[in-house]
């Protein structure tokens, strides 16, 4: 475990969250959600939890996101905030 | 405006209460904070799955060994959570009969997001990379004693991989090699085999997952290779179901409970 | 400088973040308009629990939690990502403990494994619950033809509602 | 400790009405056998009163334990028959069978609907009332109590129109309003305080406990405005709403069961809840029980003068009843044995009274269709046996010789002025001069109008013979009372469980 | 056999749901018998526990076998405060799935497999979140549970049923995650997941770093709390309930209604009996004071919002909002004999029972006469003379009229509030008993009066006597009569039991206290 790798993801998490909230297109919102599960799982597997990184991996920046497309897809891709 | 407020005064109280008990914590990486250390002289949990998990399962992954083993109670339940999601997905949004055929020549509502003449191009790359996902899938699930992963990781590759199918080509190719009826009966056998596992050690007059006296049915050489044994075929349980569930709330969400032409 | 952030940040700087993710996602939970970002703030809410779950567990120089044995019958079985551990740890250790079976691995050297089974549970459970939450919300875009809150608010009001 | 007999008379007693209830409602069909068995559970019922006096009269007590402790209360469910209570039942289920009598006629008259259900809460009614009168514990009081809240209230509606959906909610809503506000946590904290002894035998509930003044007044005030039944001021608005009820309705159980049942209740409080030593605390200006007599005093003169101004016969009597009730209440909380004797006498002297001038009032509603008093100037002429009845029954709510009224009204009286309060003394006799104003003129105007009325033709005759007997019956019986009291008055004697 | 137990009341519906998910799906007539099969198992197993318990002592039992050190496993645990609250939810389930006959899949029979897979699954959640022992596992079965009630709230629900299911995930996640942290928070401390274990370090007085005073424990015991709290909808998280409850299929709203929050309310009670010891709560965090006046606005503003509602099940939702304020504050009262806990755990069954009762009695007016607001309840004792009873003892209960439970409960909890000095939370009580006595008897008077009343005393009328069987009139007109068998024998079976459980009460208190009678019982296996 390296600090400043830590604290630089850390913080392009928070950048990550705040930005996927902020798009008003879904799409982006939900690509860029994807970005952050990446970077979460980066961070566990920096912290030594290599399956909980795995899992992250496959589901949090993988399926999630892709449910998240199936349902824009089908719904509405603008948003007012 | 007034939710707005309400939201900050609710992660103002929240989160100044969350730092307040963090201003109480153990370092961060601290090896010796209780949670990692245990209080007092005793052994903690955590200790006591580090230095016995192999002793006790043979099993190297202590990861796993805890999941499927000491705490194989809760993945049991975590695997009804995905079973319990998808028939919920599959009880709100699936349409039937009449209904679903007047849906089904609905194009889809945001045309922006398709693009059909790239078509070619990912359904080649999808097919040549599928195999290999899918093995790579079944890897992680025989493997998760041993390197990260197990039945949920692999599962949920797994059914992404199917899920590439469908993205690929479209969701009624997908459902030609994975049908409904299969999904559904797989995801409850996943349990079953599960549940199974546990139930037979009942039979064998031992607790519920007891797997160490599966030695009388699985003839290993002692109790602790019978609960490595027993792990993975709960492994493989978990990772039927998971891959089935997946791949059945990608359906339903994408094609709006008609699967048929969906994304 | 670098002192002053070993011993005041470093410990907590984790924590911290967690802290703030979570009022991220809470905030988005409670405030935004739209269902899709709230569900996205609900998921960041998750995470931000598992990433406080996970750090709890860390120790410093500490490896992974998956055992390097030396078992006869095991010989060869360590993955590739896990070769330098590999090393680290025949430094560390004087004795294999396959000589002796009562001394397992230093406990101070493995990462505390059972924060990542609660967690590999967690994140299943908010998959499962963000793919209900999903086709409840494709529903209500079924029946009202909005996904924003105060629209279907109005709708509701408006008494274009069918009970 | 008096000698206590076991028996199931009590239980009989209390029994016969509610098996007559499922008879009643299978032979709906059968009028005349409905009606015989609604006779034949009053006769019972009597009969099984009158069985018990001269066990009563030995100075013994019966005692009959229903349930052997309530779980988890540990309090039985209990009936035990003293002097009070004789007195009590043996009002309610004499006057049962007169007003039956009377009920066939006036609902037979009036043609009303929904008659077996009528017949059948009556009959339901009856049992809570027995109950309320037998019961051995404070807990076993207030199940019947409630009881005959819900049972009656069917009755009180019985027209089923607006009026009757207003005036059932009223009486609803005061009553049960009262008994969860008040009377729920009084025996709540009655119970804690006693350590789980609520029963009416022996010393007085709280009699060991240290009830400070100001608790002790709160709990009382608390127990007598949850009996609200008792319609002390300011909760007493449900009885005038009630009288929307059909006039057997009122003349039972507005005058006699319901009512009677408030003040028994609160008799049963001051006497044997309390101890007296607890009640004579000083508050500063007043003793504790001063405060009950207070109250009492504030609705006999206020509820008196209430009853001038009411046009209306039935709401004129209704008021007039919440007055009386307060003699009783004002009787019992004077802290004195021929006071208190002289309340448990009126509540027999005012039932006999009040009953008959309800009667009468339904005789002319069924004979006329009049209920306003200025619409009855005359009357007299045309019905001189109801009229002749009302005035037995008046001079008997006054409390004139010869009539029974004049008995229980004197023991009070002389109580008031053995304890010395010239005050209440004052109050009682301010009281039955406001009962001479408001009683008296309307018969005296009924049978010497000052001209011609429109009761000068021959159309208008007495009521059928079903609602004129019953009046007779009742209005003798006031007269009869007054040569022949001794036997209540013995039942009555030591109220008080502790000195 | 004996020794299994809790593991076979969790498992029954579970293999259950299962089957159904194989061959139900095909064959709709598979579904019934082995949700009955299955239930049974479940409820003959409380049963069979809670005579175990209260004959021999607590049943501990620890799945695959491991038992030492503590916490190592996942420990299952039957002792006396639970026993009770299966044998509850197995009752209230069983009783529910007699109601479900021929309801389910009204709309599309399709799904009825569907519906029934989620009901056991629900029972699967319900039975684990009460018997577990282990605060980790506990949080994974309020998911379980969760889920499967989302999905029964938004399937087949009209608009506005919908958009509550979706409030309903929200807050639910909300709650389930901050329930999660708190158990975070409690792990960094302490280091176990066992609730035991948990209480054993927190009561630990050598150690240094003193876990039982320190701010992240006080912290975690908020976090629980109130994540427990949204989930039963306590007063000021309750938003999410009366619209998911009201507009959800009848068959969903008589089983989540009595369950769901009385869940809760065990769970919170095993929280601050089991994990933090009472004396821990009361005395060194010693907020009694501050939550007993919450629970007080609880009632009153749930009484109030209650008496605003025309909707019959709105109404009864806002009725839960109080209840839970009864139960909450019963269980904080604090009172040196625990007579408020005990009251608050009497609450629990007899107001599962009481809510179940009334449910099911709007289920059926609602299906039977279309009935969903209370103006549409008029001449409903003529027209349903059988469903008028459930009703009525329902009510009374509500009420608190001896001798049903809600008399009982009421009076438990109220000799708790006095014995503790709360003469607030008795006003609350009573008032909240006023509000129900004037809402019930507002149905009674519109159930007992006819269609219209009619325009003063009308002397006309036919004096034929059997009025009261005919109807009035226009009135008779009478849709269907009564109810089927399989919705009036569980309306009518609930209200039996408020009865029973209000007679026998004392026995059932007994039970009850036994969990305060023995300390050992208090902290598991420590003490």
């Amino acid at each position: 475990m390296i600090f400043a790798f830590d604290i630089i993801i850390l913080i392009f998490l928070v950048v990550a969250a705040i930005i996927s909230l902020s798009v008003k297109d879904l799409l982006s919102s939900a690509m860029i959600f994807g970005i952050y599960g990446f970077l979460i799982c980066l961070l566990w597997a920096e912290m030594g939890a290599v399956d909980v990184a795995f899992t992250e991996a496959a589901v949090g920046a993988g399926v999630s996101a892709v449910f998240f497309i199936a349902t824009i897809y089908n719904t509405r891709r603008r948003s007012s905030d | 405006m007034l939710t707005k407020v309400f939201a900050t005064i609710a992660v103002v109280i929240t989160g100044g209460l969350l730092l307040y008990g963090v201003s109480d914590f153990p370092a961060f990486g601290d090896p010796h904070s209780p949670a990692n250390a245990g209080v007092g002289n005793e052994e903690s949990i955590s200790q006591y799955f580090i230095t016995q998990t192999y002793k006790d399962t043979k099993v190297p992954n202590i990861v796993t060994a805890v999941l499927a083993d000491y705490r194989g109670y809760d993945t049991m339940f975590e695997t009804v959570v995905i079973f319990a999601a998808g028939i919920a997905i599959f009880a709100i949004l699936r349409v039937t009969g009449n209904e679903a055929e007047k849906k089904s020549i609905k194009p889809p509502l945001d045309s922006s997001i398709n693009g059909d003449h790239q078509r070619i191009i990912v359904g080649t790359t999808c097919r040549i990379v599928i195999p290999v996902v899918q093995m790579f899938a079944l890897y992680v699930v025989a493997h998760g004693h041993h390197s990260p992963g197990g039945g949920f990781q692999g599962g949920v590759i797994l059914g992404a991989s199917f899920i590439l199918v469908a993205m690929s080509e479209d969701l009624n190719a997908a459902l030609r090699r994975f049908s409904e009826k299969t999904y559904l009966t797989l995801a409850c056998v996943g349990i079953l085999i599960y549940a199974g596992f546990g139930l037979m050690c009942q039979f064998l007059e031992r607790n519920f997952l007891d797997y160490g006296i599966l030695q009388k049915v699985l003839f290993t050489d002692g109790p602790e290779m019978a609960r490595s044994h027993s792990m993975l075929g709960v492994e493989v349980g978990v990772a039927f179901t998971v891959t089935a569930i997946m791949f059945a709330i990608y359906a339903n969400l994408s094609s709006r409970g008609v699967l048929k032409n969906g994304l | 400088m670098s002192e002053f952030i070993q011993t005041n940040v470093q410990p907590y700087f984790n924590f911290w973040i967690y802290v703030v993710l979570m009022m991220i996602g809470l905030w988005a939970l409670i405030a935004k308009n739209n269902l899709i970002k709230k569900l996205i703030g609900m998921s960041i809410f998750q995470t931000a629990i598992i990433l406080f779950y996970v750090s709890l567990g860390v120790k410093d120089g500490s490896t992974i939690p998956i055992l390097d044995h030396h078992g006869p019958e095991h010989h060869e079985t360590a993955d590739a990502g896990h070769d330098d551990v590999h090393e680290k740890e025949h430094g560390k250790k004087a004795e294999p403990h396959h000589a002796d079976d009562h001394v397992g691995p230093n406990p101070d050297t493995i990462a505390n494994p059972l924060p990542h089974v609660l967690m590999l549970t967690a994140i299943v459970v908010g998959v499962s619950t963000l793919g209900v939450a999903l086709a409840i919300g494709q529903m209500i875009f079924k029946e009202f033809g909005t996904l924003e809150e105060n629209e279907i608010l109005e709708q509701i009001k408006a008494g274009n509602v069918d009970d | 400790m008096q000698e206590s007999v076991n028996s199931l008379l009590p239980v009989w007693a209390c029994l016969c009405s509610l098996i007559a209830v499922p008879l009643i409602v299978i032979f709906r069909k059968e009028i005349l056998l409905r009606e015989m068995i609604t006779f034949g559970a009053a006769f019972a019922k009597f009969g099984f009163v009158l069985a018990m006096v001269p066990i009563l009269l030995d100075g013994k007590v019966i005692t009959c334990s229903l349930i052997e402790g309530v779980s988890g209360l540990n309090v039985p469910i209990l009936f035990r028959v003293d002097g009070l209570g004789m007195v009590f039942a043996l009002v309610a289920s004499s006057l049962w069978i007169v007003t039956s009598l009377y009920g066939v006629g006036y609902m037979r008259g009036l043609k009303e609907h929904s008659q077996t259900r009528f017949f059948a809460f009556f009959a339901l009614s009856l049992c809570a009332t027995l109950g309320v009168a037998f019961a051995g514990n404070l807990l076993t009081l207030y199940l019947f109590y409630e009881m005959l809240s819900l049972a009656t209230w069917p009755l009180v509606t019985h027209h089923q129109d607006k009026e009757a959906r207003t005036g059932g909610r009223t009486y609803l809503s005061y009553l049960l309003g009262t008994s969860i506000a008040f009377a729920i946590p009084a025996l709540i904290f009655t119970f804690i305080k006693s350590g789980g002894d609520l029963s009416f035998a022996g010393p007085a509930i709280l009699a060991s406990t240290d009830m400070t003044a100001w608790s002790s007044v709160i709990l009382l005030m608390a127990f007598a405005f949850g009996f609200s039944k008792a319609g002390m001021m300011p909760f007493h608005s449900w009885l005038p709403g009630a009288m929307v009820a059909p006039t057997p309705v009122s003349a039972l159980l507005h005058a006699v069961a319901v009512v009677k049942v408030g003040v028994f209740c609160v008799i049963r409080v001051v006497t044997q809840v309390f101890d007296m030593t607890t009640l004579r605390q000083s508050l500063g200006a007043l003793n504790v029980n001063e405060v009950l007599c207070w109250f009492a005093s504030f609705t006999i003169i206020a509820s008196s003068l209430i009853a001038l101004t009411q046009d209306n016969l039935k709401r004129r009597l209704a008021f007039s009843t919440i007055g009386q009730l307060s003699y009783i209440i004002l009787g019992a909380a004077l802290l004195h044995d021929v006071a208190a004797q002289g309340a448990a006498l009126h509540i027999a002297a005012h039932a006999v009274g009040k009953i008959t001038l309800f009667m009468c009032a339904g005789a002319i509603f069924v004979a006329t269709g009049k209920k306003y008093l200025s619409q009855m100037v005359g009357i007299g002429r045309r019905m001189p046996i109801t009229m002749g009845a009302f005035f037995i029954g008046s001079m008997s709510v006054i409390g004139l010789p010869p009539t029974f009224g004049f008995v229980s009204k004197w023991h009070i009286f002389l109580g008031a002025l053995s304890t010395g309060q010239f005050v209440f003394v004052i109050v009682l006799i301010a009281s039955s001069i406001l009962n001479i104003a408001y009683l008296l003129p309307p018969v005296w105007k009924a049978f010497f109008p000052s001209g011609p009325t429109e009761f000068d033709d021959e159309g208008i005759k007495e009521a059928p013979w079903t609602c004129v007997a019953p009046l007779v019956i009742t209005s003798t019986l006031c007269i009869v009372l007054f040569f022949f009291p001794n036997e209540l008055i013995s039942l009555t004697k030591n109220l008080f469980a502790s000195k | 056999m004996i020794d299994q137990i809790p593991a076979i009341i969790v498992l029954a519906p579970l293999f259950g749901a299962m089957i159904i998910g194989l061959f139900g799906i095909r064959d709709h007539r598979v579904c019934l018998p082995v949700v009955f099969i299955s239930l049974l198992v479940s409820l003959g197993a409380s049963v069979a526990a809670a005579q175990q318990v209260f004959n021999v002592g607590t049943i501990n039992y620890f799945v695959g076998g491991w038992e030492k050190p503590l916490g190592i496993g996942i420990h299952l645990k039957i002792d006396a405060l639970n026993s009770l609250v299966l044998v509850v939810i197995g009752v209230v389930v069983m009783l529910v799935s007699f109601f479900s006959i021929r309801r389910v899949g009204e709309r599309d029979t399709e799904k009825t497999p569907y519906f029934y897979i989620l009901y056991l699954l629900l029972c699967v959640g319900l039975f684990g979140i009460t018997i577990t022992s282990d605060a980790f596992n506990l949080f994974v079965l309020i998911e379980v549970s969760s889920l499967t009630s989302y999905a029964l709230i938004a399937m087949g629900s009209n608009k506005r049923g919908t958009v509550a299911a979706f409030n309903y995930v929200i807050m639910g996640t909300v709650g389930a995650s901050f329930y999660l942290l708190g158990v975070g928070y409690l792990y960094l401390k302490t280091g176990s997941l066992n609730m035991d274990g948990i209480h054993a370090i927190l009561m630990l007085e050598t150690n240094d770093a003193n876990v039982g005073a320190s701010k992240a424990t006080t912290v975690a015991f908020i976090f629980i709390l109130v994540g427990i709290w949204i989930k039963m909808a306590f007063f000021p998280l309750y938003g999410w309930l009366p619209n998911a409850y009201t507009y959800c299929p009848s068959t969903s709203s008589c089983i989540l209604a009595p369950l769901m929050t009385k869940v809760s309310v065990y769970v919170m009670i095993r929280v601050m009996i089991t994990v933090f010891g009472l004396d821990w709560v009361f005395v060194e965090l010693g907020w009694s004071q501050l939550v007993v006046w919450l629970a007080v606005i609880a009632i009153l503003a749930g009484s109030m919002l209650a008496l605003a509602q025309r909707e019959i099940k709105k109404m009864l939702c806002y009725l839960i909002v109080a209840e839970v304020g009864y139960m909450v504050g019963g269980a904080w009262l604090a009172d040196p004999d625990h007579w408020g806990m005990t009251g608050a755990l009497y609450h629990i069954l007899a107001d599962a029972m009481m809510t179940l009762c009334l449910f099911l009695f709007a289920g059926i007016v609602a299906k039977r006469l279309g009935a969903f607001e209370i103006s549409d309840l008029q001449g409903l004792f003529k027209k349903m003379p059988i469903t008028s009873i459930g009703l009525v003892i329902g009510a009374l209960a509500m009420i608190g009229v001896p001798p049903t439970c809600g008399f009982f409960s009421k009076f438990y909890l109220i000799r708790g509030a006095i014995e503790g000095g709360h003469w607030e939370f008795v006003a609350a009580l009573l008032i909240s008993s006023l509000v129900n006595a004037v809402l019930f008897f507002r149905i009674f008077e519109i159930a007992y009066f006819g269609n219209k009343p009619a325009e003063g005393h009308d002397h006309s009328h036919d004096h034929s006597d059997d009025s009261i069987e005919e109807g009035k009139g226009s009135d008779s007109t009478v849709l269907g009569r009564e109810a089927s068998w399989s919705s009036l024998f569980p309306l009518l079976a609930s209200a039996a039991i408020i009865i029973l459980l209000g007679v026998f009460n004392g026995e059932v208190v007994a039970l009850i206290r036994v969990t305060f009678e023995n300390s050992n019982h208090l902290s598991g296996l420590f003490r």
